[in-house]
């Protein structure tokens, strides 16, 4: 699952330091950048825990724990999600309390590589930030762990980290339809039935086509949620919209191109599968199309004509 | 493609804001706002008024009524009009004619015919498709035979678009049948319509309407010197014309509009002890047509700024068909929110216009997926154009 | 709007009274015979209020009108949406009291035709059903109007008479859907473009397929929604089913006949386009797609796997 | 179609729901049920217990070990049977092979080999698909050369689905090279897995799992006795194999079982102060795929009771594409169920069994669509078969 040669050539690129500051260990630059590297990470069809890294680097703040995140000595994930509940982006089983954490984390992700763990905790009405060693299964328990809490009001930074963190997913999504498509319009030039290229096929043709639509609404999308987030790191609008709309279109993108495979897409042989299974797991991290187009519906009554530019 | 505006273009968005609300007549707004038909005055009203204030034909040569604007203002214009519900400037004239003879036309013909067509002292038509040629544009059979200083058109040409109002026609013609490939053999003549010879059939529409017409031409003449361009050179404008248009493709402005209000209308439909705003399936449907309409316009965009004048880009396709799937979706969900009310299409009792007119205009613009290159067209374009999918 | 002649023809062939009882002067016949004529008019695209007639007549109950409703003497139209207000079965401004009617109901089907109007009004925690003669306009402001209050606790009947309604407007799309396929199939073999048969083009007979899907599914459910009602009249399950099954099918099918015809799709001198404007009106009437598939998914937890033959 | 059930109906019903939920191991039912890799001894354990019961293959002729059920009752026994979660008898054997034996077969071949097909004594697979002939089964190059009492067969099939554990297969192989059209000159032949010559190669799958196969012959010999039926009439079995099973080709029952477990689960993922069954987009998309499967359970017993034995009924290519369209999405619509902790792949955590094969078994299924002909052919048959469009 961890590739950690793939990791450590990424931190001598300076790739996992990027959105953060200079004097932490990062480079400085912002959400385009990360952008850019998790678009060609998913182009390329890399499974690593890029945006892992983002949303960890992010809820770390200034520890000192940064720059051993930045310069890859040390694999720091964040542990989000609770066993039995769907997605939330706040802490509610997991409690804070006389210095003491309790509650459980699960699945972590990338536990048995990871060295650290970052999660969140209620902490009375705040969202406590905490620094635990990894657990050795992808279930962390915090009972009875030793913690560090790294901050006490940190709900603006948790919803922070997970905008980047959904950018970092939705431009490897990107990526990886790029590849799909790509090697869906080759197949279907060079793959032969019932004597001609597969390309003679009117009805494939079309759906390609509909395929690279897909493709191409997505990247502006994800260029769009960039920009956004780098004008204002906490526009959970822009990010919520590329959740859907990559959300969408990474079903479409992935399933077609599997489709127009015929059977050699459903084997792990094969690149597509891959890209399909990367698209449903990036679909169902960090919430889903559902759960953030019902966040979106919440607010349509509060304005009037769509604006971007506003 | 960047986040936000600069000050500059705030500043020309809102005086395009201003100009259009206060300054095009509330009541052809609110027409055009609802989809009732539009007279023929409240088109030519507008346009004059909009050509009048420089903004009828921003996109042309500046020496021919055209306005130096960037991309972005360019289409902050387009989508301010349209966001303010006027009618835009006739498409015959601004986006289609205009353009081709500013490209392609002797200056002797730039000079007649430029100043009324942007002033819209001439009224344009166009006539490409044909009754056995839809979305095969190359195989129309009108033929122009050149006798003495006259071609003698005979044929017909169909979807004719207020064709019963136009003073002139720009129609594609056969003059070599001996051409090697159908496309080629092809040339653009500009003829009156009051022409001996010239007649005009009206079509009815699936909402009522009358829109688009037939138009036969019977042993017509044309003096030889309305021909646009070089003989047999009319699929390269036509071409050129169809690709000309990237920014108007995709009514962005238009469906925003739409979509604000759906919700609007939402928000005042009781459903239960709320308003079916307050119902979650169709808060997300709304929802969810904004995120799409969102790529779009970001799609436009993007598109609009790598755009190299004059070669027709076939992802100008994409904006095609998202457009008119979009736009069909919003049109929809209007009737959807008309709910028992869009039953209600004739006049007699206290339904709400809008919500009156909701399923006539949607039928209406089920049109939008077939016209101006059907969305079956604009996918092969993008397959063989974009993909190198060729069968 | 309203054929008086084709009326005439529907009375003498029994149709208008067939699932009412021979003593009131109907064929004593059920819903499946309802859904059979509904399905032939639809087939025919003729434009009627038989519909209509079955929801009044429903509501009639034992009422002496009823005689008149089966042999087409007199034309009655039920009144059950209100303006400004979404589809509901039961009326919510619609009041009676002390023996006088309030409120207002538009649009009234066939207004202008109608003799009679039924329509409901609430009695306090009842559902009460009137008679009135018919508005002139679409409009019915019942505001001192003389009514006949046919029943003081109508809910059941209510509810029955819009089942039937529904049955009968999804056998009619179900009819209209045939004659729309078959239109486009007939159309794709006949026309020609860029020098072949349409049919030649396997994009568009790929999707004819998939119209022809959506018509034998819907078909399906419209004869069990219908033997369905002649088993229970009061099961409403059934008829959001169909309600749900119809309502897409008709978007589907109605769309995709008008594209695959292209230009001549959405003139009124062909028939396809009045096709799709009739499966629009009756996805609109006794409420969409979208609101039977609320009242079903309120119901979704109350039992385990679908058992449709229980 | 009737609406509701006899009494005898009501009650043979019952009778197979007791049987299926208390004669077969629970742990065998939960692994189905979850989508766990069923092994060899799995599925031979249920298939010889259904056996035993004469519940392996009920719509063989009755000599054979068939039952004299209506088609009704063959319905309720199979949607019982996937209700439970029952593992179904083995295809190859129960509705491929032996069906097309019972029909063409010489009473010889019959009796020597129905028998242990029905009891799964002999584990058949299936040798139709080539690597360069997808969809295109007719274009098959896998020769079988007479020499003297024998076949030399030659080639490579693949998409072998359990081959790794058949004793038998019955293979599409050409016979006669220099036959007019592709779909003559193929026979089929019945050979033993343990010929010298034949090899078998895993393919792993998008989800991992091992499910299928290639196989290669390499001058296998076969004696000329395994030649089913006629030489070179080999198509007319495989379109009747292809065409014969109308009840299983939509695993409505499969269906239901996944959509009550997808609302079972729902209603144990805390979502906020509730459920995700509180969710109201998401409880209507369980709506909605309800009235989908409601659809199709009611157009399989409309067209099984039109079914006329043996001859294929275009008909059904509709149901093997709603059935496989719908089965993928349930099977998506449990991963969104199992939301973040279908991300849990891999063993070792507290994640549940079905949340953690969501995501496998959802990728695996994507097959559903391309394996047995894919949607698009199922298409094809539909236009050119019932529609009459042929290009």
């Amino acid at each position: 699952m961890f590739d950690a040669k793939l990791w450590r050539a990424l931190a001598e690129m300076g790739t996992l330091g990027l959105p953060f500051p200079e004097e932490a260990g990062g480079m400085g630059a912002g959400p385009v950048e990360v952008m850019i590297v998790a678009s060609e990470l998913g182009r390329a069809g890399v499974r690593s825990p890029y945006a892992e890294t983002m949303v960890a680097g992010t809820l770390l703040g200034d520890d000192a724990l940064l720059g051993s995140l930045c310069d890859g000595s040390a694999l720091v994930v964040p542990a989000l999600t609770e066993p039995g509940r769907a997605w939330s982006p706040l802490p509610v089983g997991v409690v804070l309390s006389g210095g003491a954490a309790s509650g459980v984390r699960a699945p972590v992700p990338y536990a048995a590589a990871a060295d650290h763990v970052v999660t969140t905790a209620r902490a009375g009405d705040s969202t406590a930030i905490l620094a635990v060693d990894a657990p050795v299964s992808s279930t962390l328990d915090l009972a009875g762990k030793a913690i560090r809490v790294l901050a006490e009001d940190g709900e603006a930074t948790v919803r922070r980290a997970i905008n980047l963190g959904i950018l970092a997913l939705g431009a490897e999504a990107l990526g990886a339809m790029d590849t799909a498509l790509a090697l869906t319009v080759d197949y279907l030039k060079t793959r032969k039935q019932f004597g001609v290229p597969l390309a003679r096929f009117q009805t494939l043709t079309q759906r390609a086509a509909d395929m690279y639509t897909s493709v191409e609404l997505t990247r502006s999308v994800v260029y769009f949620a960039a920009m956004s987030l780098a004008a204002d790191p906490d526009d959970e609008v822009a990010i919520a919209r590329l959740k859907v709309s990559a959300g969408k279109a990474g079903r479409h993108v992935g399933q077609e191109a599997v489709q127009l495979h015929g059977g050699i897409g459903v084997t792990a042989e094969y690149a597509v599968s891959h890209l399909l299974a990367r698209l449903t797991a990036i679909e169902h991290t960090y919430g889903d199309a559902r759960y953030h187009l019902a966040r979106l519906a919440r607010r349509v009554g509060d304005y009037g004509a769509l604006d971007l530019m506003a | 493609m960047e986040r936000g505006l600069s000050a500059q273009d705030q500043q020309f968005r809102q005086e395009m804001r201003e100009f259009f609300t206060t300054q095009i007549p509330q009541e052809i707004r609110a027409k055009a706002h609802t989809g009732e038909e539009l007279t023929k005055d409240d088109i030519a009203t507008t346009h004059r008024l909009l050509h009048a204030a420089g903004m009828a034909v921003p996109a042309w040569p500046v020496e021919w009524g055209g306005k130096d604007w960037s991309n972005r203002q360019r289409y902050l214009w387009f989508d301010e009009l349209q966001l303010a519900g006027v009618p835009a400037p006739l498409a015959f004239n601004a986006n289609m004619i205009g353009p081709v003879l500013a490209t392609f036309a002797s200056e002797e013909m730039k000079a007649r015919f430029l100043p009324p067509t942007a002033a819209l002292d001439i009224w344009w038509c166009q006539g490409f498709s044909e009754p056995e040629a839809g979305s095969d544009l190359a195989s129309l059979r009108t033929t122009a035979v050149r006798d003495g200083d006259e071609y003698v058109v005979n044929g017909q040409k169909t979807w004719t678009t207020l064709g019963q109002y136009a003073d002139w026609i720009f129609a594609l013609v056969r003059t070599d049948p001996a051409a090697p490939k159908p496309q080629q053999g092809i040339s653009m003549l500009l003829i009156e319509m009051t022409s001996p010879g010239v007649t005009v059939r009206p079509i009815q529409l699936i909402d009522g309407g009358h829109e688009v017409n037939e138009v036969f031409f019977d042993n017509v003449r044309v003096p030889a010197d309305n021909l646009v361009g070089e003989e047999n050179h009319g699929w390269d404008y036509a071409k050129f014309l169809l690709g000309n248009e990237r920014v108007g493709v995709a009514p962005v402005g238009w469906i925003k509009r739409k979509l604000a209000d759906v919700k609007a209308h939402a928000a005042q439909v009781a459903e239960g002890e709320g308003t079916l705003l307050d119902d979650p399936l169709l808060a997300a449907r709304i929802a969810e047509l904004e995120c799409d309409l969102a790529a779009l316009e970001l799609t436009v965009l993007r598109v609009a700024a790598n755009s190299h004048h004059g070669k027709p880009d076939p992802a100008s396709s994409i904006l095609k068909l998202r457009g008119s799937q979009i736009q069909q979706d919003v049109l929809e969900l209007m009737v959807d929110v008309a709910g028992p009310a869009s039953l209600a299409w004739e006049p007699g009792d206290d339904t709400p216009d809008w919500a009156r007119r909701s399923a006539p205009v949607y039928l209406n613009f089920r049109k939008a997926s077939i016209y101006g290159g059907s969305n079956e067209v604009q996918r092969s374009v993008i397959s063989s154009g974009i993909l190198g999918l060729k069968g």
